[in-house]
This record gives C-alpha cells, structure tokens and sequence, in this order.
C-alpha cells in the first residue's frame, strides 16, 4: 500500500522521535528539576531562555540552526575541530535541532509535575535515610509520573510532527532526513494527493494507537490531592 | 544525664513566632514536649532532624555533632526515626512499600519490621493503597515505618493522636520497651498527660517558641508551683520493685522507698523493677485509719505543704510518706478546700494516705 | 553511486522522467530527485547542503552560487519556463488576466515574487496587462510554484498563475483549464543548474550534468512545456 | 427521640472492609461515633454527608430525604458542617479565606464566624497561609471553618484529637453551647472517652463496619457485660440541678435522683441543670460510714451487680443509690477482688459509697 | 529598524496568538476537565483523539484543512451556507487551524494539573456549600494555577512559533494571513539576511521579556504536597 519510500520515511521519522525523546528525558529531568526547586533569584531568566524555543518559528529555527551549524557557524566549527563533520543535513542534526526545538514541551509538564510534588515526601525520604539523589529517583521521579507521560508524549509528538525545522535542516534525504511530514509535504506537492493521504492515514492511524495504548495504560489516576 | 546527651541550642525567627530554645536532653529514656497547640513543638523536632535549617543553630547528638557553624549533617545521615504529626505515606508506594522503603538505605534487617507490623496490627494492610486507609491505620503505618529503621534516637509528633485507646494502650508498652531495651533517646510530642505519665522520664514544657519549664518527671510532676498544670493528671511517678505476688486475688504488692501499694497483676516476675503512676485525683486523706473500705492501700504521712489548685474550691497536698529506715516519698493529693480545713490540714499534720487506684507503667 | 538533485518546483514532472532516462543509460548510478523553493535550496547550499546538482527556476541563484565558489561547475542553461493562468472555471481561463477583474474572481494565487522565480514573472505580467494594483488584494502567495498550483487545484483561488509545466500534469489537467500568457507580458524564466562542490567529486553528477545536454533531456523537457534556453542565458552562463 | 431523626440505612461494600448499618439518630443532642482505628467512621460520616456514595443507602434528615432509591441530594445542598479528619484547609486561600469561604454561599452572617475565631483562638492567623500553620492550627480553622455556616447538623471527625487539654476545655463548653443552643445534632468521632462523656447523650460504637452497640449515654455506660471498654475510664453520668453554693469554700451541691454531691463550683446559676459524671476508678466502697476524711461524698446504697473487669484481679461492682422517695441513681465502682471479697459485697449487700472525685459537664 | 511590513506582521502575529490562546483557554478548559474527572470507560479514546493534532505535521494539516475548508469540503461549505464565505486564506481560517493545531498543548497540562488537585478540595468545598460549578471556579481554577500558566504560555507560543500551517492556509496575504513567522521566512528566502536577522531579534527579545515577565511573577510556588 505504501511505497518503499513512505515506509523508510516512516521508520525514520519513528527513530527520529525515539531518540529526541530519550535525549530530552535524560536532559529536561535534571533542568526541570533544578528549575523547580532552586531558589537561585535569577532562575527566573534561566525559565525564560528555556521556553525561548517556543516563540521560534521552526523555519527560523532551523534557518539560525543552519548557520550555526554550517561550516562558518561557531558550533560547525566545533564539531569540524571535534572530527564530527557537519552536522546539517545529517541524522544527528536532525536530532540536535529537534532536541532543541522540542526541549520546552518535555521541560515545562516536568517543572509543573515536580513542582506539585512539594516539600513533604522528600523529607519523608530524607528520614528514611534516602540521599537527595537516592529521593529523586525513588520518590519525585514515580510521583512525577504524569508529568513525564505527558512531557513524553508531546516531546514524540512534536518531533513526529516536526516540518519547518527538518525542511531546513534536514534537506530532504531518503534514508537520512526524510521524515514523514516531508514526504508527505512531497506528496501533496507534486499533487500526488492519493499517496499523501495513504501515507497520512497509516501515520494518523498509527499514532492514534499508540495514544489510545498510553492513556489507555494510564487508567484512572491515583486520587491524590493538593491537601 | 550521665550518658551522652541530645545538645540543642536553636534560634529561628519567623514572622509572627520564634522559636529560641536551649536544651540538653538526656541521651536514653523518654523526653516528652508539651506545649499549646503553636507552641513549635514540631518546629523543635523538625529542627533535630534536619529538615528545618536554623542558621547558627548547634545540634549534638551523643558527641556528634549535626549541626554548628559550617557543620551540617544532611537529615539522611543521621540516624533517626521520624514520626510525622501528619501521617506523611508515600502516596506512590503500597503499604509494604511505604514501610520497606528505608530498611536497606538504613542497612536494617526484617525482624524491627515484622514486630512492628505485628504490634501495630497492619499487617492486613501491607498491599493497600494509602489512600484506601483510615486515618489511624495511615499513623499506624507511619509509626512502623518510622520504627523499622532501628534508629538511634526517635521523633516522634504525636504520634499517637489518631489512635483509640485500646490501640494506644497496645503500643505503649511496645515503645516502652524500645526505650528500655534499645536504649535509644525518644522525643515525644504529645498533648495527653496520660502518655507523657507513662512514658516520660523527662519532660520540656515549650510556651511561645521558648522553654518553660524542663526536667527530670518525678521532679517537674511534684512543683506544686510549677507552670506545668496538669489539671485532673497532676500525680507523682514512683519508682519501686515488685515485691509479692497474690496469686489468688490477682494482686501484686510494689515496694518502694517509703512505702508498699497493692496493684493488679501485671504478670511481671518478681524483683523487677517498675515505675507507678499515683494521681492527684485517686489520692485521699483521712486523720484515722479507715477500715473496711475497699481502698487497699493506705499510707501513714505527714502533710508537707499544700498550694492552691487550678480551682478555688480544691487544693494540692503534698504529703511524704516513710521513715528514716525505708526511706522516703513524696504523694499528691488533691482535696477540696473545705476538706482540708475540717481535717485541720497544714504542714507537719500527720494523715493517711488513701489511694484508690494505682496506675502501673513498666520500667 | 547516488548523487542527489535539488530541482526547483516546477520541474517535478519532468525530472521525475529524465531521471528515469538517465538511469535507463546508467543503471549503476542512483538518483534521488527531491524539489523545493529555489531560494530555499540556495540557502542549504550555502551552508553545505549535500546535493549533487541544484536546478534552479532562475538563473540568478546559480549564479551567486558559483560567484561564492560553491559551484563545481560552470552554470549552465538548461530550458525557459513559461507561464500560464490556470483555472478550474473555463470561463475565467478564456477571458485572460483582464478577466481577473471580475467580481466573481476573489483570489488569486501565484508564487511568492520575493524569492520564487515564477513569482517574479507573474507579477511582471499582471502589471503589463495592467491589472497589478487591482489585483493586488485578491492575491495569495504560494511558497513556491507548486504550492501555487496546489492552492487553485483545491479550488480555494478561483484563478493562478503556475508554471506551464505543472499545468501540463495529470491533477491539473482534469481539474481545470489553462492558458499560455504570452512571452512578451514578462521577462523570459531562464532556468539555469549548477553541479555543486560536492557533486564535482562525483562522477555520476558529471554524467547527468552531461545528460542534460542529450536531446533526450531536451525532449522530455519540452514535452513539459520547457523552452529552449534563450541565447541571452546560454550566452551569460558562458 | 421524640424529635425528627437522623435515619441512615447503609451498605458500602468495599475490598477488605464492609460498611453495614442502620441507625435512628436522636435530631439533637451529640451523638458519639466511638470505634477502633478502622472500624468504619470516617465512612459513615462521608456517607451521610453525601461525599460516599453507597448505592441503594437511604438517608434521611429531619424528615428531608437526602438520599433514598433515586433521590439523591448533592452535599452542597445538605445543611451540614463538615470538620474533616484531616483538616483539610484551602492551599490557595489565606486563613480568612477559607474561613469566608462558606459564608456567603450558606447565606450565613458574620456573628458565627467572630465567634468561633475568637473561640478558637485563631484571630492572629487570619492573614496566614494554611502551610504555614501548626497542626493544631490547621485544625481549628477546619473547626471554625464548619462551625461559621450555621449548619443544621454538625459532623465533626476527631476535631480535637490534635489538640492540648487546654484548648480542648475552651472548645468542649463550646461545643456544648451549640448543641444547647442551637439545638442541631451533632454527630462526634472521638476516641477520648472523656469527650464523649462530656459529650455525648447518645453512643454508637461501631466494629469492623457494624454497629456493635448503641443507646443513650447514661444506659449505655452502666451496662456491665456490653461491648463498650472504657477501661480507666468506665462510669457513669448522672443527670441533676445545681441546688446549693457553699461560697466560702468554692463549692456547690448538686442534686440527683437519689442523693447529692459536692462539688467544686463552676460558676453556674442555681437551679440549673447539670451532668455529672462519676468514674468507677474514683468510687470506693466501706461497710461502715467513713469519717474524718477527705472524701467530701459518702452516699449509702446497695450493691445491685458485680461483674469482672478487664483485668482478673479487679471487679466492676454497680451500686444502687436512693430511696422510695428520693428516686434511684445507678453508680459504678472499680474495685479489687480482694477487697470484694473481704468486704462481702455481693447483691444486696448495704455499703456506703464514697465518691473521691466528680467532673461536672454542663447541660 | 523594521520596515512597516515587519511591524504589520510583529501585530498579526501578537492579535493572532491572543485570539488563539482565548479561544483555547474557553474550549480546553472543560474539557481538560472532563477527562480528568470522567470515569466513562471510552475516556482514553477521547483523550487520544484530542491528542492527534500532535503528531500531524503541521502542513500536512494544513493541507487537510484547505480541503476541508476549501469549496468542496465540507466545513468550507458549511461556512459558504451560513453566509462566512471561506476561510482560508483569511484571518479567522488561521485562527481555526491554529485552534486546532495548539489544542493539546492547551489541554495537556490542564489535564493534568486537574488531575493532581484530587477529590479532597472539592469535597470541601461542597461541605461548604460550593456546587460543583462554584467549586471548579473557586477551588479548581486557582489550584489549577500552574498548568493554566503553561498551557497558555505553550499554546499562545505555539501560535507565535506555527509555520507551516499558515504557509499552507495563509496565503501570505499582508495585514490579513502574513505572520512574523512567515514573514521571516520570506526574509530568508529572498536572501534579505539583515532583515531576518532583524526582525527575529526583535521577536526574540520581545518573547524573551514576555516569558521573564510571567516566569518572575509567577515567583516561588506555593509549597503545595503530593501528601
Ligand atoms: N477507598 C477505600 N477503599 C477501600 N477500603 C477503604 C477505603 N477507605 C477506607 N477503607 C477501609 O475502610 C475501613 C474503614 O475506614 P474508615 O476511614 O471509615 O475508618 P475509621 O473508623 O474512620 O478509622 P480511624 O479511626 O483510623 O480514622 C478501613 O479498614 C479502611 O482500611
Ligand atoms: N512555615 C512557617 N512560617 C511561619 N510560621 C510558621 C511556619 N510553620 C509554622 N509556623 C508557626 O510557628 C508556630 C509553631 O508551629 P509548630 O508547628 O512548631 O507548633 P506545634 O507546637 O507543633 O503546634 P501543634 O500542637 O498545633 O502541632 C506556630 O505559631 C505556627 O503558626
Ligand atoms: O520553483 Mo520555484 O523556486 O517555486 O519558482
Ligand atoms: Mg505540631
Ligand atoms: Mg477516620
């Protein structure tokens, strides 16, 4: 039904937003955190710069990233120097770009989740002999739970979601950087209508099972409360 | 206060409250805090564990210091048990969780647990939800969890607040117990002077963030002055032996320095030791010796002082019982006024001490 | 051996066929045709992109290209676009760009003039037809060509001005009707492509570079209403 | 229980605990729920109050059909005061906020809610947020919170049980003047069996879900063989008038079917109607008039009953004071068996009763 | 500094965001709140669906939009029928689609900080005579505080930040469809660099005082528990 082309795309748009997630899960949890329960009076400047992505426009995110990233840019140099290459139009900027892009939807649910947790059950833990850092795993990141479901699934869905960026970024490469929203951008280009809609359906229907399987998984939340 | 003791010398100003306390706690035995609801009680004990920083604060612990200028020991590693005034479970965790959560970190074994399970009778609970709990099944559970850590000393904010007097009257014993065979200091917030009798071998009396009154009981419980009003739970502890069983009447007979008491059977061997609480209230005084009366025990006396009583009508006496050979006692009694002066009470008035009942607390 | 050609948006339908061709000839090489802005492909380049050949709808972006020596070879004119109103409506169609006065016209679509190269044209030929400053509030601008042609395929402008080669595909022509604008009414779409750095290295961007100049190219080309590239063009690019 | 009633008819079957009950609750008067930790209180009040919805329970308030087959009255329609178990203030609103919360939506006016922060003492917390509150604060909040709606009925969940004896004693008088003066029925958690005799004029206690006894307070408290331990704190409340002041000595006489007692005065008007409430621990019992002593109570009675205690070696002895004329009044006695037996007391044997100490309980 | 075309666009974008972010404040607040509460077994299905516009790449649902809204599709003849003509290509068209773009982020985190306020709140404020409409107001909304926060920063963000929706149904139309985003895309494209430049200075800027404004009020949270 679909064409060797929509399923390359698909499976690498999928281990595209596999990655970002993973990479922002290990990122966002401690900057959440940190955000969440310092008390540092220029924290305030720190929240700002990090929701600073979300007024970006992907396009021109991915226009700066470009520069940035390009042979002139200070970071493209880096990675040169490093031996890295250039990271534009590779899977790996694709990934660093989105890593970015997305970094406020995985930061914003967790800062919120571990926020609510408030003061009380860390010192529970800290009576129980646990470390601040023993507490964090085993208290703040269970109780911060949904805040992670939600935090990941915004994070792989925006990354699934992805366009402008990746148009910029990415360069449309089969097999490296041809995401599903960019082929299907192809499709719908070359008035190919019929193939945009085979291979949005299959991505709607897809995606819509994975959802209903998370927030079917979830159940009926823990009655917990704010008192 | 021979043995190692709690050193605590705080200042933490609040707006609207500051606490300022200077204290240094016996490092075994039972010492209770009193104090109106407000008083900083749990602020005190929040401030030992760590979990409240008072800047400029010093808090030693059997020689150790936790707390002084640039030393602080971090709550979780020092080594103590906490019971929070609010029952504070792990709202993620089932109660089995919830109670084994500190048992490797503290490097504890599963006996402490098991017992505590078993005493505070939870063990139904263990895979229950907290929020599926009573409120006194969810302090019950956090008393356990506090208790299973085998620590060193124990904080404990009320801990008892939530539970019927059966249940209380169960767990005493058990916390008694860990007093006197683990050896360990607890701190015990309380605002029933029942438990504070039975349990307390010191006791703070906190008012406003600042210490009132402090002291050995014995000591504190006989100040007829004292800021410390226990009202209908005025008494005197006594420290005695057992001495003789009746094993027909189901009685034992208490010796102590001044005197003997007739009690009920506790079902202790002979020849240990124990502590009994005599009220205020149970105590009557009588110029000839009554008989035929079912009030078993009657001490001679001498009136040593009287001091009014929270009420006009009523009066305080406080009456030592004994010779030069068994060694003295001190009892009070308390008596309405008119009492007093038909029975021509005043210091030096020889009486007999008539006690109704005797209430027996262990060690 | 795969080599990568970023052709801009109006060639979608040829290329697809001359890549075809090519690989007819050359079994053993890939090519991955993929389609775009021209002006966003230039961006790319600049900063690396890693395509073989860059087939731009003007002559200009190759140009600044090879002025910033990033091209690998010379720029080289490969056809003239041309320019057509498309209509869904017949009757729009046959009355021309006057006929875009009318009340019943309420949007028009053409390419973004800032950067599409069709654009541009089109904005040349409706103020030659002397419509420009009455058009102007019906007009909605598409990224680029193709978004142009998708926009009155949909039906959502009544009227468009797309490139011809577009026009000519399977969609377009069931959907709806077009007429030639005439050359003079702008000027001349030279379209022009350049091998880029990295392409230079590749023998394969060599050999297709080469194909382009076969009369097969040139005959798909004009199957899809490319023109010949004008003598000015070819004699710039030399 | 001539007034309209509370009717409950329960069934709330939950994994590990059932709920199966059904009650006739006196429409005035407080009503003490007494159990163990567990036993089912906290889930009778919230079912009663609309917050637990048992399927097919029935519900009734004076007559108002709160919840019977498909009638079903929202909580917010129910006229009642809530103090949660925890109490449960608003972490968004400032103590006057959440004490104004109810006000206008209860249409109640401002003289409630004067009272009860000047009775609760909580007038300098008003600007304060909840979590900066002490937990006995937090409590009386909830406590002021209910108490300013002017409810119809009144459920309170262990509202003292975090607080020390002296607030309790400003707030039980209180809570008496409600129930006195407003005349609503109240329905008391409790598991000091001080407040409940203080209290309550009607009992029910529950076990694992049921009710195992119930009744008025007097009956149910003189029942030797029920269910109801009090333990140290079995007795018995006689109701009688404030007859005599004795102004010199503080103290006042008051009258009962079946005798008089002295007691210290509390400022009552003479003639007004009183609770006293008589422990067993603090009656003794002689076969010869006692004299020159400081037990100011002697009446002469009969023993009527003895049944064993908790304990083997003491026995519950109940006595019967008065005359044909006078009228009976029944009394309890914890004595030893020893003392029994030395006595002779068996029913029908004359003693005098000597009654060591009283409480007096308003209304 | 900027042109008059860039201020244009700079105000579009702002009224666009606000109009967006009102709108989805008005729709996703009952319905966050109904997902939170309900026990209706179909509840996760719900919850995916509302979830979808996530993972659809922003031109994709462009592009379905202008065929739904477009004159054979079904909204768009809706719209012809009731007298609004058609809405691509014009203002309310992209505040539709915005609508419809942003909608998760909007409810995603008013999900959950319903979710975390639990029953006891509520309850309380029944026994103090609240009905359920008065308690959400009074109770729920305040406690609710910070998810509306960052709902209303991520969708009105988002807004600011959408590219490819209003490229595809925008039809860069000056004063009417031409967001900043576009705007500077367009910058780009025509190889205007300093003009990019310029304009997504003065964005960022802006945005980045605007977050430091409502992160700094926002202030320390209150010590609020999960026990
Ligand atoms: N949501 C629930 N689901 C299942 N069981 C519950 C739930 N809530 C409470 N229980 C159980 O119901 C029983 C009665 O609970 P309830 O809270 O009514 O007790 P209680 O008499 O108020 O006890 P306490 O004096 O400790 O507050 C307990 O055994 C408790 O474990
Ligand atoms: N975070 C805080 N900020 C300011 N004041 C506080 C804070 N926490 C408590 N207080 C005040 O400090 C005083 C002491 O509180 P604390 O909790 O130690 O009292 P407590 O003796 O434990 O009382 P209770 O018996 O009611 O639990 C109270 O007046 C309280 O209002
Ligand atoms: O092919 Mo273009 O660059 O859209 O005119
Ligand atoms: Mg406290
Ligand atoms: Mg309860």
């Amino acid at each position: 039904m679909l064409s060797a082309d929509d399923w390359q795309a698909l499976a690498l748009t999928l281990r595209l937003a596999a990655v970002v997630t993973a990479i922002l899960f290990l990122l966002a949890t401690p900057l959440a955190w940190w955000l969440a329960r310092s008390r540092w009076r220029w924290k305030g400047v720190v929240t700002a710069v990090v929701a600073l992505p979300l007024v970006l426009p992907p396009s021109v995110l991915g226009f700066y990233l470009l520069i940035a990233l390009g042979p002139q840019g200070p970071v493209g140099q880096l990675t040169e120097s490093l031996g890295l290459g250039r990271l534009p139009f590779s899977f790996w900027g694709l990934v660093l770009a989105s890593v970015v892009y997305s970094l406020p939807f995985m930061v914003q649910p967790l800062h919120n989740a571990f926020e609510a947790i408030g003061e009380r059950p860390l010192e529970v833990a800290a009576t129980l002999r646990a470390s601040p850092l023993d507490a964090f795993f085993s208290v703040a990141l269970p109780l911060a739970g949904p805040g992670f479901l939600t935090g990941g699934i915004l994070t792989f869905a925006h990354t699934v979601g992805e366009f402008g960026v990746v148009l910029m970024i990415g360069g449309n490469i089969p097999g490296v950087t041809r995401v599903v929203s960019v082929q299907i951008y192809d499709h719908v280009e070359a008035l190919a209508y019929a193939d945009a809609h085979r291979l949005s359906a299959v991505m709607l229907v897809f995606s819509f099972l994975v959802l209903l399987a998370v927030y079917g998984w979830r159940g009926r939340p823990a009655a917990k409360g704010a008192m | 206060m021979s043995v190692p003791a709690i050193e605590a010398r705080l200042h933490l100003p609040w707006p609207g409250f500051t606490l300022d306390v200077d204290l240094r706690l016996p490092g075994r035995g039972v010492t209770a805090l009193f104090g109106h609801s407000g008083s900083g009680k749990t602020t005190l004990l929040r401030c030992i564990a760590g979990l409240e920083r008072a800047p400029g604060a010093r808090v030693v612990f059997q020689g150790e210091v936790w707390q002084d200028g640039a030393t602080w020991l971090p709550t979780h590693r020092r080594p103590l048990g906490y019971v929070f005034q609010e029952a504070s479970l792990f709202p993620h965790l089932s109660v089995a969780g919830n109670l084994r959560y500190g048992l490797k970190r503290a490097g504890a074994d599963d006996s402490a647990l098991q017992q505590a399970i078993a005493l505070l009778g939870i063990g139904h609970l263990l895979e229950r939800r907290p929020d599926r709990l009573s409120g006194g099944e969810r302090q019950r559970v956090g008393i356990a969890r506090a208790l299973a850590l085998r620590p060193r000393v124990l904080l404990m904010d009320e801990p008892l607040a939530a539970l019927d007097h059966a249940r209380k009257k169960e767990i005493l014993p058990y916390l008694e117990r860990l007093r006197d065979e683990l050896d360990i200091p607890i701190l015990y917030v309380s605002h029933s002077p029942d438990e504070v009798a039975r349990l307390a071998d010191h006791l703070v009396v906190l008012a406003d963030g600042r210490v009132q009154a402090e002291g050995p009981l014995a000591e504190t419980l006989t100040r007829l002055d004292g800021p410390l009003r226990l009202g209908e739970d005025a008494g005197v502890v006594l420290a005695g032996t057992l001495a003789e069983r009746d094993e027909a009447w189901h009685l034992v007979r208490i010796d102590f320095p001044g005197g003997h008491l007739w009690t009920r059977d506790p079902g202790l061997p002979l020849g240990k030791a124990v502590r009994v609480r005599v009220l205020a209230r149970d105590v009557s005084l009588a110029r000839q010796p009554p008989w035929s009366s079912s009030i078993q025990n009657v001490l001679p006396g001498v009136v040593d002082a009287l001091a009014a009583d929270e009420h006009p009508g009523v009066a305080l006496v406080r009456v030592v019982v004994g010779d030069e050979d068994a060694g003295h006692a001190t009892l009070l009694a308390r008596v309405t006024r008119r009492s007093a002066a038909s029975l021509g009470l005043e210091p030096g008035t020889p009486v007999w001490v008539q006690i109704k009942s005797v209430a027996l607390l262990e060690g | 051996e795969r080599i990568t050609v970023a052709a801009a948006a109006d060639l979608k339908f040829a290329m697809d066929e001359i890549v075809a061709a090519f690989q007819r000839q050359h079994p053993a090489d890939e090519v991955t045709a993929i389609y775009g802005s021209s002006g966003k492909f230039y961006t790319q380049l600049q900063q690396g992109a890693p395509y073989d050949l860059f087939f731009s709808a003007d002559i200009t972006y190759p140009r600044e290209l090879a002025k910033a020596g990033l091209a690998g070879s010379p720029v080289q004119a490969y056809a003239t676009g041309r320019l057509v109103l498309w209509s869904p409506t017949p009757d729009v169609v046959r009355r021309g760009l006057t006929g875009l006065l009318d009340a019943a016209v309420t949007r028009i679509a053409i390419a973004n003039p800032r950067h599409a190269p069709y654009g541009r044209r089109a904005e040349e030929a409706l103020k030659a037809a002397g419509v420009w400053s009455q058009v102007q509030g019906k007009l909605v601008l598409g990224e680029n060509i193709a978004q142009t042609a998708q926009i009155v395929q949909t039906g959502n402008a009544q009227a468009g001005l797309i490139a011809l080669s577009l026009a000519l595909s399977p969609e377009l022509t069931r959907s709806g009707q077009h007429q030639l604008l005439p050359a003079a009414l702008h000027a001349p779409l030279e379209q022009a492509f350049v091998v880029t750095q990295k392409g230079a290295a590749q023998p394969a961007a060599l050999r297709f570079a080469a194909f382009m100049g076969t009369a097969a190219a040139s005959a798909v080309l004009a199957r899809w209403g490319f023109e010949p590239p004008t003598a000015a063009a070819v004699r710039r690019t030399q």
